[in-house]
C-alpha cells in the first residue's frame, strides 16, 4: 500500500506529468482570484462600515493584513516543501520553493509598505518600529538571505539545498525573533498604538478581509504554478520531452 | 460611506486620507500585476534559450555528421 | 570462518546504475562495475568526463543522482562506520596545513580517521616516501611535490583495505611516480583494492582493471 | 568520539596559536569599533551609557561574524573538510569540536575584554557582570548560528556579504536579549528573565545547530 502511494507520489511529482496537470490547473485558481479579489474590493470600499476611530484610513487593513499573512504564510509553505525536498529528494518540491521565494518577498514589501502608510495618519509617522512592522522587515531580509544564496551557488542541486536548509532555519527561528521583537516593543513604550480588537470586529469588516485573504491565497496558488512551470522547463532543458514541447511552441 | 447617499468625490477622498489609501491599493495592484507579467516575461525567455539550445544541438550534430561522412 | 566466506563471495565494493548529473550536464548513467579483494582500478575518461565526481560518489561526499554504491554488498550509507574505516580517499586537494609540521600533519590527518601510530612508525613510513628527517618542519617551507609526499606516507599509516586516489601523480617527479607504482603493487600484494585516476601513464604490469567513463563496461587486460 | 572531538579542538587551536597576529584580529576589531561612537556621536556620559548595552552587543555581532570565515573556509580550500566527513565520527561532533574552537578564540577573548570597553562607555560597575555574563551566554549561539551560515556559503566566492545576509537575521534574538539585560541591569533591576531567556536559546542553539551545519557541510561538500 505504502509502496503504491510512494508511486504514485513520484510519478505526480515528476516534472513532466506536473507541467501537464500544473496547466490545466492553473485557471481554477486564477479566475476565482480574480472574481474574489473584485468581491473582497467591492465589499471593503463600498459596504464596509467607516470605522469609528480611524475614520477611512482602515480600509488599507484589507490589502495590509492579507498581505502579512501571505508573507508568513508562504514562508511556511518554502520550508515545508524545502523538507519535502531535503528528504525524499523530490525535485519539484525544491522548485515549488524557490518559485514562491520572489511571491513570498513581494507580499512582505506590500505589507510593509502598506503598514506605513497605514501608520502616518495613526502615529504621525511614515516608520514606527512598532513589533509587526519589525518583524514584518526581518522577515524580508530572511526572504533576500533566501533568494540570494539561492542564486549564488551555480550547481542548481547544490544551490535546493543549500538554500533548503536555510529556510527551514528560519522557520525554526522565526517564532524566537517574533517573541523577542514582541516583547522588546512591549518593553519600550511609546509606539503602542490601540490596533483593532479583533473580536469586536465589525461583520461588515471582517468578510471583506476573509475575502481578500482568500483570493490572496489563490493569487498565490496561481502565480506559483506558473513559476514552477517556467523552473521546469528551464531545469528539463536538456530533455526530450522539453524540446518536443518548446519546438510546438 | 452609510450616508444618505453615495457620491463619487466623497468615495475618492476617503474622509482625507485619500493619500494613504489609494497609494496602498494602487501599489498592491502594481505588485499584482508584476507578479502576473514577470513569469509571463521569464516564460518566454526560457522558451527562446532552450530553442537556441535545439538549434546549437542540431547544428553541432550535424557538423559531426558531414565530418564523418 | 563464515565472514571470510561471505568476504569472498560479496565484491568490496560495487555500483549499481550510477547517475551524475553536474550542472544540468549528464555527465554518465547507469555505471554499474564491481571491485573485488586484491583489484586495482583505473577510472579513465576525458577531461570533464566526471572522474573526480565519480571518486566522490564513491566515498559518499557527493549524492548520486541516481543509483547505488555498496560496501560490501550494503549501502554505503548503512554501514557508513565501517566503510570509513576501511576505506581512505585522497583527493587532488592537499589537505595540509602549512603551519603545522610534517609530524603534526600526519598526526592530525590520523586522528581524522581515529587512528594514532607510534612515532617511530611515522617515521619509518616517512623514510619510505623520501622525507626522512622532514618530521618537524612546517608544511609551508616544503615544496607542493612534497606535500604530495607527506599524504602518501599518510596512505601507508593508514592501512586500509580500500584506496580511492583521485590524480596520485599530480606535482610528483619520477621517483615520486615510481613510488606511488611500488606502493600500489604491495598494497595488491596485502589483498588490498584501490580505485584511482590519473593523467599520466601509470607503469603497472598487467594488474589492473579500467574503466572508462563514456564507455560501457569494464575491460581487464 | 570525546577523543575525536578533542584532537580536533586541540589542532585548530594549535592552528590558530601558529598565525598569532590573525587571532588577535577580531579583538581589535571590536574595541576599535565600540572606540567609534564616542567620536561619531559625543563623549558624554549621559548618552554614551544609554548607547553602551547596544554599542557593545552589536560590535561584538560584527566581529563573530567577521571571524566566521575562519570556521570552514581553510578546511574547504585546503581539502581537510573532506577528511573531516569521510571520518568514521559522527560530524556532529566534529562540527561541535570546531564551533568550540571558534568561540574560544573569538567570543571568549570578547567576553574577557568587555569590561574595559563598559568602561570606555560609563555601564554602571554593577552592569559590567551582566554584561560579561551576557556575551558568555549570547557569544556561543552566535557562533553556533553562524556555523549554520558559513557552512552554507562556504563554496560561494566572495561570500562576506551573503554571509551576513544570512546570519544577521538569526542573531535578533541575541542581540535584543543581550543588550537589553546589560540596560536593564544599569538600572539596578533583575535580569533572570533575560539571562534564562539566553541560557534558553543557547541550549537550543547547542542542541539543533551543530546538526543543520553538518546537513550544510554535506550539501556543500557535494562539488
Amino acid at each position: 500500500m505504502i509502496k503504491k502511494i510512494w508511486a504514485w507520489i513520484q510519478r505526480f511529482s515528476s516534472p513532466k506529468h506536473f507541467y501537464a496537470i500544473s496547466g490545466k490547473l492553473i485557471p481554477w485558481f486564477a479566475v476565482p482570484a480574480f472574481l474574489l479579489g473584485i468581491y473582497g474590493l467591492y465589499m471593503g470600499l463600498f459596504v464596509a462600515p467607516t470605522d469609528y476611530q480611524q475614520g477611512e484610513s482602515y480600509r488599507i487593513i484589507f490589502i495590509h493584513v492579507p498581505a502579512a499573512w501571505m508573507s508568513m504564510f508562504i514562508y511556511i509553505v518554502m520550508a515545508i516543501s524545502a523538507a519535502i525536498g531535503l528528504i525524499w529528494q523530490i525535485k519539484l518540491a525544491d522548485m515549488i520553493a524557490a518559485a514562491s521565494a520572489p511571491i513570498g518577498a513581494w507580499f512582505t514589501f506590500l505589507a510593509l509598505v502598506t503598514g506605513s502608510l497605514w501608520g502616518k495618519p495613526m502615529w504621525g509617522a511614515y516608520w514606527v518600529w512598532d513589533a509587526r512592522l519589525t518583524s514584518e522587515l526581518i522577515l524580508l531580509f530572511l526572504y533576500f538571505g533566501y533568494m540570494a544564496l539561492q542564486s549564488s551557488i551555480e550547481d542548481q542541486r547544490t544551490a535546493d539545498k543549500a538554500s533548503g536548509l536555510l529556510v527551514i532555519v528560519g522557520v525554526v527561528n522565526i517564532p524566537i525573533i517574533h517573541y523577542s521583537v514582541e516583547w522588546w516593543n512591549t518593553l519600550h513604550q511609546g509606539a503602542t498604538v490601540a490596533k483593532f480588537d479583533k473580536p469586536s470586529m465589525h461583520i461588515d469588516m471582517l468578510i471583506p478581509l476573509l475575502v481578500m485573504a482568500l483570493a490572496a491565497k489563490l493569487f498565490y496558488a496561481a502565480i506559483v504554478l506558473m513559476r514552477a512551470r517556467n523552473e521546469v522547463l528551464y531545469r528539463e532543458r536538456n530533455r526530450q520531452w522539453v524540446r518536443d514541447l518548446v519546438k510546438k511552441l | 460611506m452609510n450616508g444618505s447617499e453615495f457620491s463619487w468625490s466623497e468615495f475618492f477622498d476617503m474622509g482625507g486620507y485619500a493619500v494613504f489609501v489609494w497609494t496602498s491599493y494602487g501599489l498592491a495592484l502594481g505588485i499584482v500585476l508584476v507578479n502576473i507579467v514577470s513569469p509571463l516575461i521569464e516564460r518566454k525567455r526560457v522558451v527562446k534559450r532552450v530553442k537556441r539550445a535545439i538549434a546549437r544541438d542540431r547544428h553541432a550534430s550535424q557538423a559531426n555528421n558531414s565530418q564523418t561522412g | 570462518m563464515v565472514e571470510a566466506d561471505s568476504a569472498h563471495t560479496l565484491p568490496l565494493l560495487e555500483t549499481r546504475r550510477l547517475e551524475c548529473v553536474r550542472d544540468d550536464r549528464l555527465l554518465f548513467s547507469d555505471l554499474s562495475f564491481t571491485l573485488a579483494e586484491g583489484e586495482i582500478l583505473q577510472i579513465e575518461g576525458a577531461n570533464g568526463s566526471g572522474k573526480t565526481s565519480l571518486l566522490r560518489i564513491l566515498c559518499g561526499l557527493r549524492l548520486a543522482d541516481a543509483g547505488q554504491v555498496l560496501w560490501r554488498g550494503e549501502e554505503v550509507s548503512a554501514v557508513r562506520e565501517d566503510y570509513y574505516t576501511n576505506m581512505i580517499y585522497i583527493g587532488h586537494l592537499p589537505c595540509i596545513k602549512g603551519d603545522l609540521t610534517t609530524l603534526e600533519n600526519i598526526r592530525a590527518l590520523l586522528d581524522t580517521r581515529s587512528q594514532s601510530a607510534p612515532l617511530d612508525e611515522i617515521e619509518q613510513a616517512l623514510a619510505l616516501v623520501g622525507l626522512a628527517g622532514f618530521d618537524d618542519v612546517t608544511s609551508k617551507a616544503l615544496s607542493s611535490g612534497q606535500r604530495r609526499r607527506i599524504l602518501l606516507a599518510f596512505l601507508l599509516l593508514a592501512k586500509a583495505r580500500l584506496w580511492i586516489l583521485d590524480e596520485p601523480l599530480t606535482a610528483l617527479d619520477v621517483e615520486g611516480v615510481a613510488l606511488v607504482e611500488t606502493m600500489l603493487l604491495e598494497h595488491r600484494l596485502a589483498g588490498g583494492s584501490a580505485i584511482f585516476t590519473t593523467h599520466h601513464g601509470m607503469q603497472l604490469p598487467c594488474a589492473m582493471s579500467t574503466v572508462t567513463l563514456g564507455r560501457a563496461g569494464k575491460q581487464s587486460c | 568520539m570525546l577523543k575525536a572531538f578533542s584532537h580536533l579542538l586541540a589542532r585548530d587551536l594549535r592552528l590558530a596559536f601558529r598565525s598569532r597576529h590573525e587571532l588577535a584580529n577580531p579583538l581589535i576589531f571590536f574595541v576599535l569599533v565600540v572606540s567609534l561612537f564616542p567620536l561619531a556621536v559625543a563623549p558624554s556620559a549621559e548618552l554614551l551609557q544609554v548607547m553602551a548595552p547596544g554599542v557593545i552587543w552589536v560590535s561584538a555581532l560584527l566581529s563573530v561574524l567577521l571571524s566566521l570565515d575562519r570556521l570552514f573556509k581553510q578546511d574547504y580550500e585546503d581539502g581537510s573538510l573532506d577528511q573531516l566527513m569521510l571520518s568514521p565520527n559522527p560530524l556532529v561532533i566534529l562540527v561541535l569540536a570546531k564551533v568550540c574552537a571558534h568561540w574560544l578564540l573569538t567570543g571568549l577573548p570578547l567576553v574577557l575584554v568587555a569590561p574595559l570597553l563598559g568602561m570606555f562607555l560609563y555601564v554602571p560597575d554593577e552592569a559590567i557582570g551582566v554584561l560579561m555574563l551576557s556575551l558568555l551566554l549570547g557569544t556561543p549561539v552566535l557562533s553556533l548560528v553562524g556555523a549554520i551560515g558559513v557552512s552554507l556559503t562556504v563554496a560561494v566566492n566572495r561570500g562576506g556579504v551573503l554571509l551576513s545576509l544570512i546570519v544577521l537575521p538569526l542573531y535578533i534574538p541575541v542581540l535584543i536579549f543581550g543588550a537589553n539585560a546589560v540596560d536593564v541591569a544599569s538600572d539596578g533591576l533583575s535580569v533572570r528573565g533575560q539571562l534564562l531567556f539566553l541560557g534558553a536559546v543557547l541550549a537550543l542553539a547547542l542542541s539543533l545547530a551543530p546538526l543543520a551545519t553538518a546537513v550544510a557541510l554535506r550539501i556543500t561538500a557535494s562539488r
